[in-house]
């Protein structure tokens, strides 16, 4: 075992995989020679050369568009898209090809795509480095849709993403890149060697995609959540006292619903949060599945805490952001109701 | 706003009512433009992007340098390629005309685009296809049957009912399945070839798209990773005049030739007499070969006429003179085909009205065969819970309750 | 007033707008000479110019791009997606510019552009002609998302959204464009002549942004619903006996709260329904915030219906959409729980 | 995969530990090339997309017919302006490093594209700019304070807080909103210009974007909308080698030069020395005059040199040569106007240190003003629930909700 922060266990699942299997390659935004604007190729590209790691034109439809088509002929591309910001210009592409290839040809044809991309806020990248679109993705069927809270997750669920026939957007929540964050902008940065999932074997081995993961048992209410607010949840959850069962969803689509409803069912009261837009967004969807399974064992409306209705806002992305202070106040709400 | 606009409109040359009017294209005798070695540089040969390479005569000789070597036996089964697609094209057309099928999609006067195209490709080559290239999945050797099948959403549907009529794919002889979304296919194309250059194969990719759709992003991004990877593909504009009801200047065809469209990236264009069998096969051979050899990409333009409507969803006479194609100065591709195998004592228009007669009915016993797996309203019937499989490679719970569901609510 | 059909209050609607201020501009593929594929546009070329009904390059982002290019310079696009299947390659332009200008620019710029594009199934076209993808767009923050489900509607709502200085998405619910369709394709066509909301006024007349509308009251439970569901959850309604009351939402976001949560706080149940993939669709965001609104009043879990969570498929259509049985079943259901 | 890889990967011609090499760029002597006049046909200047536009030779002196007329003291006035881009770009560098703001771009290097091309243009022409167009801003009369009260995000910043630094916008001046997502601006620009001419209006729009940013979708719209429609656009490519750290071949520049882009639709495309003030106000000035008299856009290519790091967020030795700047064949462009004024007899050594110190006294004043409307750590501060404004023209329900919300939780 090893400790790794999540940037170096993302660039070991992709150099184990590409060890394992030649068929496996890199492409995007300088990720070749200069090893990605967050490092996660670094050192990539002299190992495995530059046509396994391919520094590709500004162009995220033609990454993506390409991609599908080395799939079809037998490679396994693993895209990074610099931002999720930008990864619109390359919608089509998922949408309308990648995800419903297999589909329509019955599986004659399919393309086992990854896309790797950074989301979320915290780094004062205002409204274009910010974003977590992950809701315009879970939406679309044949995409499985991950994001993973964690160093150890990440390189199991990468590896398990990169060796899947499905096609996979892979959402690296940037901001804890290199340390777990609990919310708190003013604490000073805390390292991934504090934390029990910093330690990540060097080698081979997977997280199973489709399988949410409760990371802190609980009796008094269940937060449901993923990404960067797994661990802004647990910092709430401790501010009130309140003992919180936090369930990192860990997969958005397809989702683990019997781990989720179980955990509502057991304490009677939810909560989900994440960092992305609140209208619409993926929290919705968790809402809808906990009351249509766990309606009769509901206490208390489930509360939904997200970002604001509203672009991330450069200056203030500390009140945009979810924190402590929202998520503590909704667990009381919870708490408080009936 | 006082003032008069001064943007510029493009305008078809002709709209209905209007006497055909092709002017605009530019023509080069057959036999008149010169022939490069594969491994000339783009800049040497930018002339080929807005000359046209014709092979085919005005007395359908075969003359100048691109004449490809073919015996006149080649040309004959060729011929009977292109006369097979038209003879299914018609048959299919009227069978939705008689609400037998949900949708066609023909590709008469263009048949020599895929035809002459899949001749001078290798098995091993994959081919890339917009919704106007049955003729490449027949010559590779679908059956009708199972093309109309498709068409028919029956159970002998390669699709299982999922696409629309014409929607086909075919796997084995490398054809890949058709989006309807335009141009998406052509980046699959560039990464395809990508791809089979870094495993150091030899196979190469070709893709076609219509005049129209090379307005979409999608065209771009190929264009550019195919010039920046030299990658060994063949991209193919098949410029048949008409979008649906847009001529070409709308899409930007009104200054140069879409043949020269990667000029700008170092992409040689080669501009070709769509309709001249022989001339479409010698490009395409040229361009193959150049891809083979390392010199990566070519854009082919082939300049046709939409013979027919757009789909079965549309009347062209709304939109443009009924006569246009009459008037069109390449002509048919089968009758061009025709007179010079004729020209050549190879053919005759009695063989020709024979073989007509054989393939109608090769394509009647084909449509007979095809219904005893099912048509609209006779089964046997595709089962519904089929629409459930193949979202995911391995079937998710939640798909699992979906079907249940279906299933409880359809009994 | 007069008779029309959905197709010809669209036209209405532009017609009337582009009569009245010159700065009204079309554009769009084959909206212009040929009057659009499904015809909403005929006739207008001739009667305002080939420059300011404008046909356009088959290039959806360039169409949008350009379009809030024209905005900026004062003029009011009204750009025509001719499948909402085919509106991904605008994404980004919607997403990361149109959307948010205003916001980045504090109002010193915007572009008030309407996008109009057909959507849903019905009309035996697959899954590239079937989609209806409005969830994609109501997370979208700055986006305003709108789906008529009648000739009245539609033109009225048209218009205010033409004369909005916000960017619209208007979803035309393809399959009522020449009748109301009660979810039975069995039946004969039924024409708008029959129904209330055909008719029409000629002249100029809006519908407000943001209102949702009750189209039946009901005392039994709320159907919250809009574009061609509108029709077949009152039809499901009927086969059930079930004195339900239907909802409109008319505008997807933003939501016209007040009435969906008075109308559920009233009836104690609700079903939330919609042509879209289910998964993560709008209906989530539905379910969600009634249960939030109303969770204190609701005597049954939320049903929620939709279409299934893959491809449209061309064949299986009737199986795919949520026909009257499913929303019947689903009614049933919620009146039988508790 | 058994056998090797045949995939053309584009190489730099140096990277860090090697010799800068730009034997790869193509250059004209001053004053060689033509200069056509503004209603030539597209075809018959297509050399102006391979040769180089270029007026400064090498003893400084202005050249050729490219040669504008410009007299000594408007000259001396744009030389001031370049220096006052380069020392604001200099403060503003530090300050990001002292941790003052968040982040920051500086244009070093590549100060004539922005001033040459905004004195080119008139105040009615619309700009949109990419993020290294800062002069663009300055010129057009924004003031520095403002500039810098918007990388502060602070009380007076423009943007409100809600953007990042560099994310500047003028309404009055005419200066377009820069996103963060590149490329997306320019068919804004085309769109823009298409209704000036709708409404028959005789301004024109220009737009820059970087040579990476051309693989964009938006590059393709843009130029297929303005060839369409002949929108009085002006398409610049600032070509400053790099992209973040990939080279202008990774963007496709290797073969052929990013001018020519547009010559398959028809757009003429003129390569000028970024470098050389003159050249790029003379062919600027050619372009607007071109589009002002109905002649449809121009692809302007600004051959140039980043100076500097991409961001505050990168380090450039990481992935090129340290001293590449140095060896780049067309200099820096602050010195050879400088040099030519000195050589016109028109200006001095002296002077331009004199004025150096002005600008650098000039520019400290400034951020000394734009303190007092608000640092990061000290106020006044921006109130933050300005963050619910202007998310649509009128505040909507749920927005009303959050922002009390939000107001509620900060207490
Ligand atoms: C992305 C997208 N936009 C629009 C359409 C609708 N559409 C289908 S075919 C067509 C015209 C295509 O013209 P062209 O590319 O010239 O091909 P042709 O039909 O002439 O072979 C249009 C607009 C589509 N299928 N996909
Ligand atoms: C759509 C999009 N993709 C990626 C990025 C990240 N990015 C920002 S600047 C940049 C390089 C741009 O290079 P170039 O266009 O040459 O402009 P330059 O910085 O050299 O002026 C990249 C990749 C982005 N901002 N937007
Ligand atoms: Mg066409
Ligand atoms: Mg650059």
């Amino acid at each position: 075992m090893a400790q790794m922060n999540m940037i170096e266990s993302i660039r070991s699942a992709m150099d184990v995989t590409m060890g394992r299997d030649p068929h496996v390659v890199v492409l995007g935004e300088d990720v070749g020679y200069f090893g990605g604007v967050f490092r996660c190729t670094d050192g990539l590209q002299r190992k495995y050369g530059e046509d396994r790691v391919i520094d590709a034109p500004i162009a995220e439809g033609g990454i993506i568009g390409t991609a599908i088509g080395m799939g079809v002929n037998g490679l396994r591309p693993v895209a990074e898209i610099q931002f999720a910001d930008y990864i619109y210009p390359g919608y089509d592409q998922v949408v309308s090809e990648l995800a419903r290839l297999r589909y329509r040809t019955c599986g004659d044809f399919f393309s086992p795509v990854t896309i790797r991309t950074p989301c979320g806020g915290g780094i004062r990248g205002g409204q274009t480095h910010s974003q977590s679109p992950e809701a315009l993705f879970t939406h679309v069927s044949g995409i499985t849709t991950i994001m993973p809270s964690n160093p150890y997750d990440a390189k199991g669920l990468l590896i398990s993403a990169i060796q899947s026939d499905d096609p996979i957007v892979f959402f690296e929540p940037k901001r804890i890149y290199n340390g777990p964050f609990d919310g708190d902008p003013e604490k000073p940065a805390v390292s991934w060697s504090s934390h029990a999932k910093g330690e990540v074997p060097e080698g081979y081995y997977t997280v199973p995609i489709g399988s949410a993961e409760i990371v802190k048992p609980g009796d008094d209410l269940t937060i449901i959540t993923y990404g960067t607010l797994v661990h802004v949840a647990q910092a709430s959850a401790e501010l009130t006292g309140v003992d919180a069962e936090i369930v990192d969803v860990r997969t958005l689509a397809p989702l683990d619903i019997p781990t989720l409803a179980d955990s509502v069912r057991k304490t009677g009261r939810c909560l989900v949060a994440h960092e992305a837009t609140r209208y619409s967004g993926f929290g919705a969807e968790l809402v809808a599945t906990i009351q249509e399974e766990c309606f009769y064992h509901l206490e208390a409306p489930i509360e939904r805490i997200g970002g604001w209705d509203t672009p991330y806002p450069h200056a203030f992305e500390w009140n945009y952001f979810p924190g402590q202070k929202r998520i503590a106040a909704g667990i009381r709400k919870v708490m408080e109701a009936e | 706003m006082a003032t008069k606009s001064r943007l510029h409109i493009p305008r078809a040359s002709a709209r209905p009512g209007e006497k055909p009017d092709f002017s605009y294209l530019e023509l080069s005798p057959a036999g008149s433009v010169d022939r490069p070695p594969v491994d000339a540089r783009t800049r040497d040969i930018e002339n080929l992007s807005s000359d046209m390479v014709r092979v085919l005569d005005e007395n359908h000789e075969a003359v100048g340098p691109w004449k490809p070597d073919f015996d006149a036996r080649q040309l004959q089964v060729s011929l009977r390629w292109m006369m097979l697609v038209r003879a299914f094209d018609r048959r299919m057309w009227q069978i939705q005309r008689q609400g037998r099928i949900s949708f066609y999609m023909e590709s008469a006067g263009e048949e020599a685009v895929s035809i002459a195209q899949a001749v001078a490709l290798r098995p091993g080559d994959m081919c890339f296809p917009s919704y106007r290239n049955q003729g490449l999945y027949l010559y590779r050797g679908t059956k009708l049957v199972d093309m109309m099948c498709q068409c028919l959403s029956n159970t002998r549907d390669m699709c299982k009912g999922r696409q629309m009529p014409i929607m086909y794919h075919n796997r084995n002889a490398n054809v890949f399945s058709i989006s309807g979304n335009l141009c998406t296919q052509y980046p699959h194309a560039v990464g395809w070839a990508m791809a089979s250059a870094l495993k150091g194969e030899d196979h190469i990719a070709a893709s076609w798209v219509g005049d129209g759709s090379t307005a979409e992003a999608d065209f771009h991004y190929a264009l550019t990773f195919a010039a920046i990877y030299q990658a060994p593909v063949i991209l193919n504009v098949v410029n048949n005049q008409w979008a649906i009801s847009t001529f070409q200047g709308t899409a930007g065809g009104e200054r140069r030739p879409f043949a020269a469209r990667g000029l700008g990236l170092g992409i040689p264009g080669i501009r070709v007499d769509g309709n001249d069998f022989l001339a479409v096969y010698a490009v395409t051979l040229w361009a193959a070969d150049r891809a083979r050899r390392g010199g990566g990409p070519t854009l082919i333009e082939l300049v046709t006429y939409r013979g027919g409507a757009h789909s079965t969803s549309d009347d062209p006479s709304k939109y443009r003179p009924k006569d246009e194609w009459a008037e069109f100065p390449l002509g048919d591709p089968v009758e061009r085909l025709k007179l010079h195998l004729i020209s050549e004592g190879a053919w005759s228009e009695e063989k020709h009205e024979e073989l007509e007669k054989e393939l109608r009915d090769e394509v009647l016993a084909a449509w007979k065969e095809a219904q005893r797996f099912g048509t609209m309203t006779e089964g046997p019937f595709l089962d519904p819970s089929l629409m459930f499989d193949d979202v995911y490679a391995e079937m998710p719970a939640h798909l699992e309750e979906q079907r249940r569901q279906m299933l409880a609510i359809e009994d």
